[in-house]
Formats: C-alpha cells, sequence, structure tokens
C-alpha cells in the first residue's frame, strides 16, 4: 500500500488510467454517436458487430491501424506526422487535473484552472499545423477558419471563465467543487443571487466548449460538405484516427469542465452520497449527460457560416458575458459598498 | 408592358437586311406548342434575340437541326416569355459546309452555354462567342454526334 | 475540357496581397451532388470566379432519340433528371400527343397529374434534404426520406418501379390507377401536412438556417430571364412564372392552386418557394382525387406512330423548373431530332455570374438552392 | 432600442434552437424503421418491374413462347435474343433460346407489353447477385424457366404427366403424319417437347390459352 502511495508509481498509475479512460471514452463515445445519430434518425445505428455492436469500436481500430499511413508528396512531412501527437497531447494533460471524486484526481494543483485553459489552447496549434503541413487547399482554408474560430471564441470563454473565478475565489478545481455541495441549489449554475444571469453563463460557456471542440454546429475544421474533411483531408488511417480520438478525448476534457464549474462536479445533487466511489458516479453521470447533449445538438442542427460563427462570439457572446462580468462584480461589491454608506 | 401578339409578329416583321426580311407566321400553340414562329436570315438572329429582349423574354434554348438532304443547318432559338403567356421560335438556315452565326451571348447571357453545346454537336461557328470550348463532350473530342452524316 | 491557360491564376500584378489561387472543386467533392466541377479561382476564401464545368455524366439523349421509335425513347425520359422521371415522361408523351393529335381519357389526365405532383413532393424532399447536408445537418434528409420511401411505395405499386416510373404512354397510362393507390394517396396526404409542419419547425425557423440562407446568393428577376432559368428559381425572385400556367397542360386549369413567389430573390426566398410547393402539390392531389372519374385509361393510339412533319414544342413545370421537348419529325417513325431543354442547365448556367465575390460556404449553399440533379444538365 | 431588437432577436433564435431540439428528441422516442436487410426483407409489389422471365404455363408447365420476336423488336436497348424452332407437328413455332443480357437492360417493360401471348412477366428477383459478370450479360431466360418447371413438376404430378402424356400423344400423331393428328394439334394444347418421354416437360410452346389445354388434358 505503501509502494502504491509513492509518487512515480502513482503517477504512472494515473497515467494509465487516464489513457486508458480517453481511450476507452473515444472509442466508444464513437460508437455513442453513431447510436445517438441512429435513434435520432429512426435507424439502429451500428448492430452488426458484436451484440448491439458493441464490437464496432474494434472493429473500426483495426480497420484504421490496418491502413497504411500515407505522407502525401510535398507535405512538410515532419509536422504532417506530429499534429496527430500534439492534438492528443493536450486532453491528455487537462483531465490529469479533472477530479473525478474528492479523492480521486491525477494531479491537484493550486492553479489547474489555469493549467486546463492554457494547455486547451495547444489543440489549436496542432489542428493548424496538420492543416498547414498537409499541403492541401482545403485543408489550409479549414486551418485558418479553425484558429480565427478559437481565438473568438478563447475570450468570451475566459471571460465566463474569470466570473466564475471571481465567485470562487480560487482556481483549484477540487475546492471550487467543495464549495458547490450540498444540494444542486448549492451549484453555481443556480447562484443566481451572485449573479442573475449564471444560467445564460453556462449557455455562453457550452456554447465556447462546442467551438472550441470544433463539434456541429461549429465544426469547421471538418466542413465535410464544403472542405471535403477540411484540416484532415490528407489524413487517413491511425492518423486520422487520432484526430478523431482527440476530438472525443477534447470534449470529454470540455463537458468534465462545464461539470466542474457549474454542475458541481462529484457533489451528489441531492447533497447526500456524495464522498468516494459515489462522486465518481456523479461525475460521470453528469459528464455523460453534457456529452449527451452535445452528440444531441450535432444530430440537430445544420453547420453554422463561418462569419456568423465569428459575428455569434464577437458581437453577442462577449458582450453578454462582459456584461455579466461586470454585474457579478457590481453584486459581490453591492454589500460592501451597502454597508459602508448606511 | 407585357407585349401582345400583334405587337410582338410587327416587331420581329420589321426585321430586315435589306435584301430578305423575317418571315413571321403565327401558329396554333395548341398543336405547336409556341405562338410566333419567326424565320430570319442568319445575320438577323442577334437583331432577332435584341427585339426578344426588349420584349422582356427570357432564352428557352438554343439548338440545331441537321438537315442533310437540303444541305443546310437550322438553328432554333426558343424563347419564353416569364410573364405572359406568350411562345416564339427563331429559326435560321446557314449552310452546312459553313456553319457559321453570329453568337448572341451579347444579348441573352444564357446563351453562352446553350451555343456551345450546340458548337458541340454540330459543329456550328458562333462568331464572337466569349468562351466557345468543349462542353459536354470530351475535350479531345473531333466530332459533332448530331450531324446527320455521323456514324460512332 | 480545360485549357492550362484557365489553370493560371489572374494575374496579380505582383501584388502578393491580390495573389489568388484555383480550387477544384469536384468532380467528387461531397457538395458536387454527383459529378459538377466547378473551378473556382479564389481569393481566400472569396470566389472571384466560378466555372462550372460538366459533361460527366453525358449520354447524349438527343441522339439516341434519333434512331430508335417514338415509344423506344420512352424509358430514355425518366432517366434524364431521374428525380423528377414523371414530369419529363409527360412532356415527351404530350409532345408526341400534340404533334399526332392523340386523344387522352380524363382519368388518365388526372392520374397523370396526381403521380406527377406526387413525383414533385418526392423530388423536392430529395433537394430538402441534400440541401441541409450541404449545410451540415444530417438528420433532416433521413427524415425527409422516410416520407419520400411513402411516395417511391405508392408510385412502385402503381407501376412497378421506384425511380424510372415510364408509367405514362402515347394516349394514357401504361396501367390504371387501382383504388389502392388512391387510398394510399389519400393517407399519405393526411400523413404528410403534420410532417410539413415538423420540417417547418425542425428546419425553416432555425435560426442557423436562417442566417446562412437569408440574404445569400441574391438571383434577380432580370437575371433568372437573361439565363433562362425557370422553376423555384425565378419563383423566388418574385416572377410568378409557372408552365402549368403560363402553358397549360393537361387538366392542371381545372385545378385550383397558388404559385408561391419571393420576392426576397436570396437563396431562402427559393427555399420557401420549394416548402409551399410541397404544400401546394398536395393541395392539387387532394383535388385530383376528388374528381377523378371512372373510365378508360388508355386511348386510341395507332399501332405504328408517325408523326407528321414539323416541329412541335411541349414543356411541363418540372421540379425544377420548365422542362420543354422540342420534337421534330420528317414523318417517319422514327425521330428526326428530339431537343431536350432541362432546368437545371439554364439554372446552373448563372452560377458564374450569380457567384462572384461570394465566400465559399456561402456559394455552395447558393448551389444547393438551386436544386440541380446533374444527368439533368449533362443529358 | 436596437439592443433590445437584438436582444429580442437572439432570444428568439435560442428558442428556434430549443425546438429543434425538441423535435430530434422526439422523433428519437418513436421506433426504428430500418428494414434489417440481409435479415428481413420487402415483399416486392404485385407490379414491382424486375427482370423478364418466362411465364410457366400452370398447366402444361411450359413456355408460351412462339419466338414471334415482337420484344425483341420493342426492346430499346437490343438486350433480348430469342430463338425458335418450328417442330413437327405444330403450328407456330417454339422457343429455343431466350438470353437477356442484363447489363444494358432498362428493365423499362416495353418486352412484356408487347408480347402477344402473354409468354414474359416481371420477375419479383431484386437481389440478383452473381460473382460472374458473364451470367449478367448472357442471362438464360429459358434455363430459369426449366429449373421452375421442374420444381413445378414435383408439385404438381398428375398435371405434370398429363402434360407429358399429351406432349407424347402428340409427338406420335406428329410422326404418324396423319391428318388427323393436325387437328389434335390445333385442338391445342402443350406442343411436342424434344424428348417428350421425359417426366418433367422440358420447355416447349403452349401458344393457345388455358381454356384449350384443359380440353386436352380431359380427352
Amino acid at each position: 500500500m505503501n509502494f502504491l502511495q509513492t509518487e512515480p508509481i502513482r503517477i504512472l498509475l494515473y497515467l494509465v488510467g487516464i489513457c486508458a479512460f480517453v481511450g476507452a471514452n473515444a472509442a466508444y463515445l464513437v460508437l455513442a454517436e453513431r447510436k445517438g445519430a441512429g435513434r435520432i434518425q429512426r435507424r439502429p445505428g451500428p448492430n452488426e458487430a458484436g451484440f448491439g455492436g458493441l464490437l464496432q469500436p474494434l472493429a473500426d481500430g483495426i480497420k484504421l491501424l490496418a491502413k497504411q499511413v500515407m505522407v502525401p508528396p510535398g507535405t512538410d512531412a515532419l509536422l504532417f506526422r506530429a499534429a496527430p501527437l500534439l492534438v492528443m497531447a493536450p486532453p491528455l494533460m487537462c483531465l490529469a487535473m479533472i477530479p473525478f471524486s474528492d479523492s480521486i484526481t491525477a494531479r491537484s494543483l493550486n492553479v489547474g484552472l489555469l493549467f486546463v485553459f492554457s494547455f486547451g489552447s495547444i489543440n489549436v496549434m496542432a489542428l493548424m499545423l496538420g492543416g498547414w503541413a498537409s499541403r492541401n487547399k482545403f485543408a489550409i482554408i479549414s486551418s485558418a477558419r479553425v484558429v480565427s474560430q478559437n481565438v473568438a471564441y478563447e475570450i468570451p470563454m475566459l471571460l465566463v471563465v474569470i466570473t466564475l473565478l471571481m465567485v470562487t475565489g480560487t482556481m483549484d478545481l477540487n475546492e471550487i467543487i467543495q464549495q458547490q455541495g450540498g444540494g444542486f441549489w448549492k451549484w453555481n449554475l443556480f447562484k443566481v443571487w451572485v449573479n442573475p444571469l449564471m444560467p445564460v453563463t453556462f449557455v455562453i460557456f457550452f456554447i465556447c466548449m462546442l467551438a472550441e471542440t470544433n463539434r456541429a454546429p461549429f465544426d469547421m475544421a471538418e466542413a465535410e460538405s464544403e472542405l471535403v474533411a477540411g484540416a484532415f483531408t490528407e489524413y487517413g488511417g491511425m492518423g486520422f484516427g487520432v484526430f478523431f480520438m482527440a476530438e472525443y478525448a477534447n470534449i470529454v476534457v470540455g463537458c468534465s469542465l462545464a461539470t466542474v464549474l457549474f454542475l458541481g462536479g462529484w457533489q451528489s445533487p441531492i447533497g447526500v452520497l456524495s464522498g468516494g466511489l459515489w462522486g465518481a458516479g456523479w461525475f460521470l453521470l453528469k459528464l455523460y449527460a453534457l456529452i449527451f447533449t452535445v452528440i444531441w445538438i450535432r444530430w440537430t442542427f445544420p453547420r453554422t457560416q463561418f462569419y456568423s460563427l465569428l459575428n455569434l462570439s464577437w458581437k453577442i457572446l462577449i458582450p453578454i458575458s462582459l456584461f455579466t462580468l461586470l454585474l457579478t462584480g457590481a453584486m459581490m461589491k453591492l454589500p460592501v459598498v451597502y454597508n459602508h454608506f448606511f | 408592358m407585357n407585349p401582345t401578339l400583334e405587337q410582338l409578329s410587327e416587331h420581329f416583321g420589321r426585321l430586315t437586311t435589306g435584301t430578305a426580311s423575317a418571315v413571321v407566321q403565327v401558329a396554333d400553340p395548341a398543336l405547336k406548342g409556341y405562338h410566333l414562329d419567326v424565320t430570319v436570315a442568319p445575320s438577323l438572329v442577334v437583331e432577332a434575340a435584341g427585339v426578344a429582349d426588349r420584349a422582356g423574354f427570357a432564352l428557352d434554348a438554343v439548338t440545331g437541326v441537321d438537315w442533310l438532304a437540303q444541305n443546310e443547318m437550322e438553328v432554333v432559338y426558343d424563347y419564353f416569355h416569364p410573364e405572359s403567356p406568350l411562345r416564339v421560335v427563331v429559326r435560321t438556315r446557314i449552310p452546312r459546309a459553313e456553319p457559321e452565326l453570329p453568337t448572341i451571348a451579347g444579348v441573352f447571357a444564357g446563351a453562352n452555354w446553350h451555343e456551345r453545346e450546340t458548337h458541340d454537336f454540330f459543329g456550328i461557328r458562333f462568331t464572337g462567342h466569349p468562351n466557345l470550348k468543349p462542353f459536354l463532350l470530351p475535350e479531345d473530342a473531333t466530332f459533332h454526334p448530331l450531324l446527320k452524316d455521323y456514324k460512332p | 475540357m480545360i485549357a492550362q491557360k484557365d489553370l493560371i491564376p489572374v494575374d496579380n500584378g505582383g501584388d502578393p496581397t491580390k495573389e489568388t489561387f484555383v480550387l477544384n472543386l469536384g468532380p467528387q467533392h461531397p457538395a458536387a451532388h454527383g459529378v459538377l466541377r466547378v473551378l473556382l479561382t479564389m481569393d481566400g476564401e472569396w470566389i472571384q470566379r466560378a466555372e462550372p464545368v460538366i459533361g460527366y455524366i453525358h449520354r447524349m439523349h438527343e441522339k439516341m432519340g434519333e434512331n430508335r421509335t417514338w415509344a423506344k425513347f420512352l424509358p430514355n425520359t425518366s432517366r434524364i433528371d431521374y428525380l423528377s422521371a414523371m414530369h419529363y415522361t409527360h412532356a415527351f408523351v404530350g409532345a408526341v400527343e400534340r404533334a399526332a393529335k392523340i386523344e387522352v381519357p380524363v382519368r388518365a389526365e388526372y392520374a397523370r397529374v396526381i403521380t406527377s405532383e406526387l413525383n414533385r413532393i418526392s423530388s423536392h424532399m430529395v433537394w430538402w434534404g441534400a440541401l441541409l447536408l450541404d449545410l451540415g445537418g444530417f438528420t433532416p434528409i433521413l427524415y425527409a426520406f422516410d416520407d419520400r420511401e411513402k411516395i417511391l411505395d405508392l408510385l412502385e405499386a402503381l407501376c412497378g418501379a421506384r425511380l424510372t416510373y415510364c408509367y405514362y404512354r402515347f394516349g394514357g397510362l401504361y396501367n390504371d390507377v387501382d383504388d389502392a393507390f388512391l387510398k394510399g394517396t389519400r393517407d399519405f396526404v393526411a400523413h404528410m401536412k403534420p410532417r410539413l409542419k415538423m420540417y417547418r419547425e425542425l428546419v425553416t425557423d432555425n435560426i442557423i438556417l436562417r442566417k446562412r440562407l437569408t440574404g445569400i446568393g441574391p438571383l434577380s428577376a432580370d437575371l433568372c430571364r437573361r439565363y433562362g432559368a425557370t422553376g423555384p428559381v425565378i419563383r423566388g425572385a418574385g416572377v410568378a412564372y409557372d408552365v402549368r400556367r403560363a402553358e397549360p397542360y393537361s387538366v392542371y386549369p381545372k385545378l385550383e392552386f397558388k404559385i408561391p413567389t419571393y420576392p426576397e430573390a436570396d437563396s431562402m426566398a427559393r427555399y420557401l418557394v420549394r416548402m409551399d410547393e410541397m404544400e401546394q402539390s398536395l393541395f392539387i392531389i387532394e383535388q385530383a382525387l376528388d374528381q377523378i372519374p371512372t373510365g378508360p385509361f388508355i386511348g386510341k393510339v395507332p399501332r405504328v406512330l408517325k408523326l407528321p412533319v414539323g416541329d412541335t414544342c411541349y414543356a411541363v413545370e418540372a421540379a425544377r423548373g420548365r422542362f420543354m421537348v422540342r420534337i421534330v419529325s420528317d414523318g417517319k417513325e422514327i425521330p428526326y431530332r428530339v431537343k431536350l431543354r432541362t432546368p437545371s442547365f439554364s439554372n446552373l448556367s448563372l452560377y458564374e455570374e450569380a457567384s462572384k465575390g461570394m465566400i465559399l460556404p456561402d456559394a455552395l449553399a447558393m448551389m444547393g438552392s438551386l436544386d440541380l440533379v446533374i444527368p439533368d444538365i449533362d443529358r | 432600442m436596437s439592443l433590445l431588437t437584438a436582444l429580442r432577436e437572439t432570444v428568439a433564435g435560442f428558442k428556434s434552437l430549443l425546438t429543434g431540439m425538441r423535435i430530434t428528441a422526439r422523433e428519437a422516442a418513436k421506433p426504428s424503421i430500418t428494414v434489417q436487410y440481409p435479415h428481413d426483407t420487402l415483399k416486392m409489389a404485385d407490379r414491382f418491374r424486375g427482370h423478364v422471365k418466362l411465364v410457366l404455363d400452370p398447366v402444361t408447365g411450359k413456355s408460351r413462347c412462339t419466338s414471334c420476336n415482337l420484344c425483341v423488336r420493342a426492346c430499346p436497348s437490343d438486350c433480348l435474343t430469342v430463338e425458335g424452332i418450328k417442330r413437327e407437328g405444330e403450328k407456330k413455332k417454339s422457343v429455343s433460346e431466350y438470353t437477356l443480357d442484363f447489363t444494358t437492360c432498362s428493365l423499362c417493360g416495353s418486352c412484356v407489353e408487347a408480347c402477344p401471348s402473354d409468354a414474359i412477366e416481371y420477375s419479383k428477383d431484386y437481389n440478383v447477385v452473381s460473382l460472374d459478370r458473364a451470367e449478367f450479360a448472357r442471362m438464360d431466360l429459358l434455363k430459369k424457366l426449366e429449373a421452375e418447371a421442374k420444381v413445378w413438376a414435383e408439385k404438381n404430378p398428375e398435371l405434370a404427366a398429363a402434360a407429358a402424356a399429351a406432349a407424347a400423344a402428340q409427338a406420335a400423331a406428329a410422326t404418324a403424319k396423319a391428318p388427323a393428328a393436325a387437328t389434335t394439334a390445333s385442338a391445342p394444347g402443350a406442343g411436342a417437347a424434344p424428348v417428350a418421354t421425359t417426366p418433367a416437360p422440358t420447355p416447349a410452346v403452349a401458344p393457345v390459352p388455358a381454356a384449350g389445354v384443359t380440353e386436352t388434358r380431359t380427352t
């Protein structure tokens, strides 16, 4: 027992755990996505491989692995190969910060939130590199779009996070969760006495999360009906597979973050049964509810136009999030002002 | 605004090269599908298109008919009117040996593609056409499939 | 089809800010419905010049018409635009009937109207789904195909084919409309009305779709006229041009319907025109079902069909616009010339002019709103 | 003011998104409509136009085709080949070869409409599969009919026997070249089969309506 708690072993265990978690999630979220799409479109989805299609991810994996990794002539071979690795790294790093339960965190940092956001923004660089190195016009157009999209959505997202920081007063993710204990009315989502626009803030965060992870209706990175496969046009086999996995890993990170910041993380919504494995259960429940919403949105809406996507960010989301920021500040200082004068 | 049949036949009837003027026939739409059948000299097609354009007609199609026996080619311009139920057919005949005709792409932009198609199928050259490239046939096609003496 | 000189980007006079590049969209591009190739000269994401390159599935239907009898050309007509096969057969059959003065029984005419309108709805459903696919929405096409399947089942039970119906014959129909079909059509009309409401709520009112189509790709009435664009394209430009009214054929004069027009002339207007047309088609079908008389379904047709010398035109309102057949006969059993004037051809020809200066996804949205069927262009 | 309209538009837009999600959720609750194709198949409509096939006369167990070639002439894509032979003791020719080039067939059904003796019909076969292209380029419809006739003969042994007997009688009459044979043949029924003694009747001509055949059978 003592041996297991030594730092190197603990890190190794968590590393393996996170990789397994991400791998299993990426594989089975693809299946869940396809099943969910099938459900919404009134068809069964993959159901031939294994019972109810449960072995489909395995079959897909074998197929992708069996394919030749092509490096098209004229590309920057090094960057072309590096991009899939770079795109996979940030979500793995970020997941190390996420507290799955009060006692299950790979690495608890007092600047966890900062860490997650700084690593989260590397993601876009990988996509840009992949698109650029492909030497394909569609891929280049797509990577240009992805960069401007990610830059645009980073701002409202961070504004929302600053609002939350003002409320919580800490960057330690575990502490943020602990503050939300004791029932769902204590969650940041419902803290309307701090900021009456808290649900709106959550919606903004969720929209930004969709945009940051390049999910429909903001899937400019792929945009398959316009740009063939966007930044991934020239990728095949496992190179493409890794991009695909990274997309789902990013969704997991984004949704975990939303869960931590707004939905009370591993806290129980009824105020009891929130420690240990119960906590992990609550966390995963909330996480997968959010992921399901992401899938649901994808299969409901058409893709937004690129400039209306930027318009949405610069003209709607940023002003609103700035307003909520000011409002929160005012609401927090109101008692002080009140006390000072009266 | 919308032209009547009489006005139209008068406008088309006024077209003349000096030697030959347009022949205007009123047709029964129940039997023919069009109201006015105008036959003009090859040099008059652009002016005829101008008349149709001013009357508010839209270009329906340009096509050819190869009259092998008469050693002539007929080019037919179909016009329809978007706002009144009127159809006009303008036709002209050119010699088979020298199939050349001025383009009406300057009047009706849509004629561009129709004329390219006619060029492909009949080998009729539309002088002044902005872009008379192979269109539906392969770019190396040297044949004109709708000619009656074409054997695949 | 493209000379080398066309592939060289527009001269930028050494100014790198004016540099352009050539983007080959198609013929195997996901948005190029079939095998349309568009040669784009792009300045960043802005289109400087878009030249459609067609002919990849050219089959020379017109030549085929010249070496077989009138009746043998019938199967071809349902293959020109496979999505509105009924209308195309109708035009050809109508042209021959007009030239040979063949009387068509009233029951057959009503049956033609019912099947044509069903076909129009099914065609518009494919367009609707495909447009949404172009815009990145996946689910609507499956809903549309679910409903379209009902139409195809009806038509299959009626004439044996799901797509290339070849149902009309000179002087009437291939076989009679049975009671099961009439009842099935009635049920379908009742089923479709709430579905159209669902389409409206799910897609038409959706803010993302509205943002993507409103104000995009304006095609003015004059532009449509100069290029001969017809159908929902010209009606979306505010001109109430519909062959069913302009050159009445079949029993359409006896049926009531509105010609939906929207003066905005943008992609949304074309979208709304088609959505309204589906409703109007249902309305027409309802009337035709009420009015259809009993009687023979095929008239008297000579055994050996020889048309009088001369040319005859017949136009119908196909799902994509005005489809005209011009037949020239020299009095023999075999046509002298069959000209097929297809709507998609003219509707696409305006693309080069209209897409100038547009941004790529908008240009693709506009292309989707034109509702192109490539075999219809190539013939 | 414009700020208010912008806000109102944003809210209305958001509401339209929620409506869309409500609809997809509602559809997701409905049962799946897929027919799991290899496991289940659909029943083809009565009028379904598959490839053409020769009709098995339900009484004689033979084809009715007289190889008049009307179908060949009606075919727009020249995909039918019909050969007939004139057998002794028959008024009309009988089919000896009937092949369909399925690679060029457009399933238009002109041949079925042209047939004067209802000898061909549409098959309900829609999943015709082969690993060999030649099988489609020369689809031997006569062979298919023979296979069908075998099944028919096993199911209706007494009919098959009667048909075979009639054929044998006719063949005998034909060889006897008696003038009476012509009359029997004209009262007609089954044509002479090449090998009249085979229990399973090989396809031959039955150019007459079923009523005539019944007569032959009862005699």
